[in-house]
């Protein structure tokens, strides 16, 4: 059974997930019927997904090397007002995506730098990327909306693949990549490493810098994609784009079982815990929940989420 | 390593300082020959959830109406970027501290800015009051909108386009009186004009990809719902992806508020059917031309000094924008090309 | 014992250097923005500056408190305007001010104990708890508002904002008060000193017989104390309580802790004096923007920029030490 | 009637048992020292003594009278002071605050009083020769001075019960020599001294009785004339082990896989020149602080060099990187398993195989997860760690000796051609002692050249070929290790290296 353990990625905590959103689902259709079976509603909330699935991904790597991004909402905002307005520029699309992505990269390695080489306080590193990142997007379009976007980008976002929609497959595409690196990669092993001992994994050969870079970028890079996503199918960039998205994230991913001591965390979680937050969300606004609430709603999941991670740490804190 | 570091900061301290110039001071770009006797005059526009596009226009419309006065005119836009009344109260105390001639502002709540306002008017500053008024604050006038009004239009619509039976929602924030207001006057509408209609309310958080994931999950659970009514500007884009996402763009009627580019984009498109405006370039341009009469009184005789026989409140009209009146270019030409700050 | 005594001087012109730059900057931007604009020093503009940041600077103390014991307050954004609110609705019912403020008070202080216990009982990191707590309450706020402001208080209420001694407010009164006592107890007082070794090594702490539990639950309630302070002092200031109050103010808070030199990577480490240097360089910072007339935009860029180097700065000897691992490993 | 009377004292975490109906009489002034093997719940029993774990059933008496501690507050008023194993000093503070944590010396309002505060300190510490600024920062003292810091802080409350729990394994012989004078100052004094340690030689030095556990059992209790070492042993691992050390090298005449020539880093060692060769263990004795770490570092790139060179197998190179020391054949088992060493939070395989990743790759950077597999259970069973199926357990929940195995595991996995071990054996248990002495000289005469740094004489001279020692940065001596002796040995390291003073 442990070759079991070890070839899917699946954590006790996934599985509590999966549980309990098969609940939900369940009440669900047993309440309101037919709902939940249509294909479209179902790929239509993923589709909604999937921007806060791609940043509470790349948030798990950078819990998984013990630390935190603030900055990811800023980035997805700027790195969709680069691309909108290089576009708006005339600029070639795949052009424009692959120098939007590169600022992502871009964005992401410094704040990895100012983490590992500085040994800065993440929190603070990416606090300060995150407002200046902001900053920056009013700065470039001083709050208008970018618009008047070429339809080959718009499909992006709008499009279908064989009656799916782009969102989705785009997403997806990323989950398996992600799920292989995560069973299989030596860096990601790294990432693990890093997160537990930062100076044991030195010591053991593993640069330590290089990997904490590496994930602040794939961090970075996920928010980049999100933006492609998010600017391509609204149709226009915007400066007030992924605000407090970074909280919606760690939540996620703090719920799909990443722990913020680093050296923990999953991908398969991770989408979990994104999933439950927004069938939540959904099951609130189903049965006309008072718009005032919904904000509340948010922090007691999280609360309750991670009351799951008791029972786990009661059982570590024995076996001193 | 120590030393690089002083300099370091040094440098980065300084250069903005530098740059100081008046950058922002939207100088009132006019050509200076009539400027140079007369002192240069400051007047400040303050708004919540500054680089909202809505602003922008009424800052333009303010920006444009200095020009006609002259170049030793300037303005400048201040305000936090949060939707947070006591922030926006410390920044108008700040402008206030620079001593300018007059203070537009636009209030995140009508009792938060009370005592700042008075505070100001009692130190010789003229405040007026624009978009979102403070009526009991001592400020000198208010031109803006009557939002009940504004929300009547969006129900009318709404029943033209569905008649009188069926689900409505209505995006909004909940807290911004300036929306909870339209919304109130859609929903009288309605109640008057339609009584069957039933009406449910979403909180987008003021973010478009917030806005699509609610609209669409309430679009999925209740298919009975008929029209969505944005009562801001960023709702409508979300709910015009959400409809797009469950091909309902035909059966769900959306109505959006202001006319900022992505709204005006998805008229032109039919994704949207149309978009409640009201004019905030001329509030912009009215409140300055308020404030600065009142920074220069009048020997002219009347019941509202300084205002001559302007009253003292100006409610601008709202009306129905929809995509078949952009088809001419004329028209489109206002809401495509927004004025650059 | 040269090695030893090196190491020593290290540390103190570390914390020497950062302050001094601080100071220095401090002077600079002053100078500068003076020469900027005929406004800038006048009495006024400088008691503008300072209530413009006097709430943030309240809850800094407090703030430092925490990080210093090795922890994060992210809830403070929610507990100001959640007691603004209580106070307020409790003055429409007229009940007597002071019993008012108590009872709000007592609410905050009540959340600062939740923080800490769900950060006991769950094993959780502090700043997800705070962060959950956080969100909570702000969707409370709204809740129990309906995002509606409240005022409308009585006119002897109004007084209190009116109140000046030695020509102060309130808010500035109670803020040198708390920034004293604050300064002496964190430099001589055995409590304080106890928040440095819980901060410093936990265990350690506990094996000295420490009740290190205590400490940090007294950290947390003290610190959503001074956000509730800040939240009554709101609202007697503006005449009105909002749920909108106090968005985003963790991280202002927390970047001045952070200029001022404490940090949030090794608990223990950091000090008052540095966050009231911090406090005073935001302040002018937010201050000088709107002075000069830069578009705010830039704003934020730059703060963003000053953080970083300001923390950089405080790591600076640390950048040093890095290239020796042996004192590296001593670091982490 | 005894000091401290130790009645049926059971615990256990969870599901195992730690401590089984341990019963053990302690007099009034006698140092009393505990041994048995990691696991065999020493620290637990002293943890319990201390009030920092309850007792599940049992109970203890001093002077006859029973007593109840519910947390260490309490013992500290029974008179129960205790030295721990893991240091336990806040090193962001100073030398004055750690001494007197919790009790500093304050005025009525609580604000503490600097002066007296300091000046109690230096006294403390003249107590036991040492003098100290008392406002010196913790962090900036070597791990020996942290730890006397920490026996300090524990002597200053006036003790009648002092524990200490393997306080020497981080200490030089000289700081042991002024802490063994105190403790027997100390029993003068009538105070009762529970001394713990593994070096068999330091309890048959120190103690007047020796208390064996096994596995949370009470074996017996030695007076001072039945000490004899292999009793000891015996009685701790329930089994005769003869002849501690394994045989020398076969031959000494294998060709030289690494040279120093005038190394050198500043502040640190100076003109260090050696040669190592292949198939020998070359034992570098040092106090610590001799700089014998530090040249480790350095020899594994993980520490920079300021002058001299480095010859791997005759050709300089430069190591900018422990994992450019890998890459070039070159492991180095760290002294600080839990700081430096492991990953307790992680499964043993992951531990094993994270030096070597580069060496179980399949292709395009990804893992090849069944030789991990293979290599791990391989070394599982070549060192016998155990429990035998712990491939997929954490870490943390093996016993301190397992660890040590794991990480050497770790080393193994890497296939070095120069292993540094620094102190291999630092607080494990003679069973796991031999076994790690065996598999370093198997290593050995596979071929590989081994350099174990250690402060513990008796294991360089039982294991290694060449003794290299170190003195205040300083390599005073080189000699070949034919029938060397202790006082030899320390000759060179105090006499001569006294010269260079």
């Amino acid at each position: 059974m442990q070759k079991r353990k070890r070839r899917i990625p699946v954590s006790g905590r996934s599985i509590t997930l999966i549980i309990i959103i098969a609940l939900v689902f369940g009440v669900i259709s047993i309440i309101k019927g037919e709902l939940f079976y249509s294909l479209t509603n179902i790929s239509n909330v993923f589709s909604n997904l999937s921007y806060d699935l791609l940043l509470a991904c790349g948030m798990t790597f950078v819990l998984i090397l013990g630390g935190i991004d603030l900055s990811v909402g800023s980035v997805l905002a700027f790195v969709g007002i680069v691309i909108t307005m290089l576009l708006n520029r005339g600029l070639n699309v795949a052009l424009a995506i692959v120098i939007g992505l590169a600022v992502a990269v871009l964005a992401g390695a410094i704040n990895g730098v100012i983490v590992s080489k500085f040994n800065v306080a993440p929190f603070v590193a990416t606090l300060a990327m995150m407002s200046s990142l902001r900053g920056a997007c009013y700065v470039l379009t001083s709050g208008f909306f970018v618009v008047g976007l070429p339809d080959s980008y718009v499909a992006i976002g709008r499009g279908y693949t064989l009656g799916i929609p782009n969102k989705i497959i785009i997403s997806i595409a990323i989950m398996i990549f992600l799920g292989i690196i995560s069973t299989r990669s030596r860096v990601f092993k790294q990432m693990f490493y890093v997160g537990q001992n930062a100076n044991a994994a030195y010591l053991s050969g593993i640069s330590s810098a290089r990997t904490i870079i590496l994930g602040y970028a794939m961090c970075s890079l996920l928010a980049g994609v999100a933006a492609i996503l998010m600017t391509s199918s609204f149709a226009m960039g915007q400066a007030s784009f992924g605000t407090g998205f970074e909280m919606r994230a760690i939540a996620a991913a703090v719920i799909g079982g990443a722990s913020m001591n680093g050296g923990e965390g999953n991908f398969v979680g991770t989408a979990l815990g994104v999933i439950l937050v927004a069938l939540v969300n959904n099951v609130f606004i189903m049965f006309n929940g008072s718009p005032n609430w919904s904000t509340a709603i948010s922090g007691i999941m999280l609360l309750v989420a991670v009351a799951f991670d008791l029972i786990r740490t009661r059982k570590r804190g024995e076996s001193v | 390593m120590k030393k690089l570091f002083a300099i370091l900061l040094a440098l980065v301290m300084v250069m903005p300082m530098a740059a100081c110039g008046g950058s922002g001071n939207g100088n009132a770009g006019g050509t200076s020959n009539a400027g140079d006797s007369i002192e240069e005059e400051l007047y400040s526009m303050i708004v919540f959830t500054k680089g909202a596009e809505y602003f922008n226009w009424c800052y333009a419309g303010m920006r444009d109406a200095a020009v006609t006065i002259g170049s030793h005119i300037s303005v400048e836009l201040q305000g936090p970027a949060e939707w947070d009344a006591s922030l926006e109260a410390r920044s108008v105390e700040q402008v206030l501290a620079k001593k300018p001639n007059g203070v537009v502002v636009s209030c995140a709540d009508e009792a938060t800015l009370v005592p700042v306002i008075n505070k100001a008017v009692e130190g010789g500053t003229p405040v007026i009051c624009f978009d979102s008024d403070s009526p009991d604050s001592d400020r000198l006038a208010y031109v803006g909108t009557n939002n009940f009004d504004f929300g009547a239009v969006a129900g009318k619509a709404i029943v033209e386009a569905i008649g009188t039976e069926g689900e409505v929602a209505i995006i909004l924030v909940p807290g911004a009186v300036s929306m909870e207001e339209r919304a109130q006057g859609c929903v009288d509408y309605l109640a008057e004009h339609a009584p069957n209609i039933k009406v449910s309310y979403l909180n987008d958080e003021g973010d478009v990809a917030k806005a699509e994931q609610v609209t669409s999950a309430l679009l999925q659970s209740n298919p009975a719902i008929k029209a969505v009514f944005s009562t801001h500007g960023y709702g409508a884009p979300g709910a015009a992806a959400a409809a797009r996402n469950l091909n309902k763009t035909d059966d769900v009627t959306i109505i959006g508020s202001d006319y900022d580019s992505a709204t005006i984009e998805l008229l032109k498109a039919g994704d949207v059917d149309g978009t409640v405006i009201d004019d905030p370039y001329l509030l912009g341009y009215q409140a300055f031309m308020l404030v600065y009469a009142a920074a220069h009184p009048t020997e002219v005789q009347s019941g509202n000094p300084p205002f001559g026989h302007v009253p003292a409140i100006i409610y601008g009209n709202c009306s129905l924008l929809t995509g078949d009146v952009l088809e001419d270019p004329a028209a489109a030409a206002k809401y495509e090309n927004p004025p650059k700050i | 014992m040269k090695k030893k005594n090196e190491n020593i001087l290290k540390v103190f012109s570390k914390i020497n250097l950062h302050y001094l730059v601080l100071t220095f900057l401090i002077i600079v931007m002053a100078i500068s923005m003076s020469m900027h604009s005929r406004y800038f020093l006048t009495i006024t503009n400088i008691e503008v500056m300072v209530n413009t940041f006097i709430m943030e600077a309240i809850m800094a103390l407090g703030m430092t408190m925490v990080i210093i014991s090795g922890g994060t307050d992210i809830s403070v954004s929610g507990v100001l305007p959640f007691t603004a609110i209580i106070f307020a609705k409790l003055m429409l019912q007229n009940v007597p001010i002071i019993v008012a403020m108590l009872v709000a008070l007592a609410a905050s202080g009540v959340i600062g104990l939740i923080n800490n216990e769900l950060r006991r009982i769950l094993k959780i990191h502090p700043m997800v708890v705070t962060m959950a707590v956080q969100l909570t309450l702000r969707g409370l706020n709204l809740a129990i508002t309906n995002g509606s402001v409240i005022s409308g208080f009585s006119a002897g209420f109004q007084k209190i904002s009116e109140f000046r001694l030695f020509g102060l407010s309130v808010p500035i009164l109670v803020y040198i008060i708390l920034a004293v006592v604050f300064y002496v107890f964190s430099k001589n007082h055995k409590s304080f000193l106890s928040v440095y070794f819980v901060g410093g090594n936990k265990e350690a702490s506990a094996f000295s017989g420490m009740n290190t539990e205590c400490v940090l639950r007294w950290v947390f309630i003290i610190n959503a104390l001074l956000a509730g302070l800040a939240g009554i002092l709101s609202t007697t200031v503006y005449n009105s309580a909002s749920y909108s109050f106090g968005q985003n103010a963790e991280m202002r808070v927390i970047t001045a802790v952070a200029i001022g030199g404490t940090s949030l990577t090794h608990g223990g480490n950091g000090s008052i004096a540095g966050t009231l240097l911090g406090t005073l360089f935001m302040a002018l910072i937010y201050n000088s923007f709107v002075m000069s007339g830069i578009s705010t935009y830039y704003q934020d860029v730059f703060t963003g920029a000053m953080l970083i180097i300001a923390v950089l700065l405080s790591e600076g000897t640390r950048i040093v030490k890095e290239k020796s691992f042996k004192q590296a490993l001593g670091d982490s | 009637m005894s000091l401290l009377e130790i009645k049926n004292i059971s615990k256990s975490f969870g599901s195992n048992k730690v401590l089984s109906n341990i019963s053990i009489f302690l007099e009034k002034g006698e140092i009393h020292s505990f041994i048995g093997e990691n696991g065999a719940g020493k620290s637990t029993l002293m943890k319990i003594i201390g009030g920092i774990y309850q007792a599940d059933s049992g109970q203890f008496l001093i002077n006859g009278k029973e007593v109840h501690m519910q947390n260490p507050m309490d013992a500290f008023r029974e008179g129960i002071g205790i030295v721990h194993q893991e240091l336990s000093v806040a090193d962001n503070m100073t030398v004055a605050q750690n001494v007197f944590v919790n009790r500093e010396p304050t005025n009525a309002l609580g604000f503490i009083k600097w002066k007296q505060l300091n000046e109690d300190t230096v006294t403390e510490f003249k107590k036991i020769g040492i003098d100290i600024k008392p406002d010196t920062l913790v962090k900036t003292l070597s791990v020996g001075m942290q730890q006397v810091v920490e026996i300090v802080k524990v002597l200053s409350r006036d003790v009648k019960i002092l524990i200490l729990d393997e306080p020497t394994s981080a200490l030089s012989d000289k700081e042991i020599s002024n802490l063994f004078e105190l403790l027997l100052k100390l029993k003068e004094s009538g105070t009762l001294v529970i001394f713990i340690s593994h070096k068999l030689k330091e309890i048959k030095q120190i103690s007047d009785r020796v208390s064996v556990l096994r596995d949370g059992n009470f074996i017996g209790t030695l007076e001072k004339d039945e000490m004899e070492e292999s009793t000891i042993i015996r009685m701790m691992v329930g089994r005769e082990i003869d002849n501690l050390y394994p045989p020398k090298a076969k031959s000494r005449d294998g060709e030289i896989v690494l040279e120093t020539r005038r190394l050198t880093r500043n502040e640190k060692y100076l003109d260090v020149s050696l040669k190592i060769k292949k198939g020998e263990i070359t034992g570098m004795f040092g106090l610590v602080g001799s700089g014998r770490t530090e040249f480790a570092y350095s020899l594994f790139g993980a520490d920079g060099v300021d002058g001299g060179e480095i010859l791997l197998n005759g050709r300089p190179v430069r190591l900018k990187s422990p994992k450019m020391a890998i890459r070039y054949g070159i492991g180095y088992l760290s002294e600080d398993r839990k700081r430096t060493g492991l990953f307790v939070g992680m499964d043993v395989k992951d531990n094993v195989v994270a030096s070597s990743l580069d060496f179980i790759m399949a292709k395009l950077g990804f893992l090849d997860d069944k030789k991990s597999e293979q290599v791990t259970e391989e070394y599982i069973g070549q060192l016998e760690i155990r429990p035998s199926n712990c491939s997929s357990l954490t870490v943390r929940s093996l016993s301190g000796g397992n660890q040590q195995k794991v990480l050497l595991a770790k080393w193994l996995a890497a296939k070095p051609e120069v292993l540094i071990v620094d102190e291999p054996t630092r607080g494990v248990d003679v069973g796991a002692k031999c076994k790690i002495h065996s598999i370093l000289r198997a290593l050995a005469d596979s071929g590989i050249a081994i350099i174990m740094i250690s402060s513990e004489l008796p294991e360089i001279l039982g294991l290694s070929d060449q003794v290299a020692v170190m003195h205040e940065g300083r390599l005073i001596t080189v000699l070949e290790n034919d029938g060397l002796t202790e006082e030899t040995v320390l000759a060179h390291a105090f006499l001569k290296g006294g010269d260079n003073q």
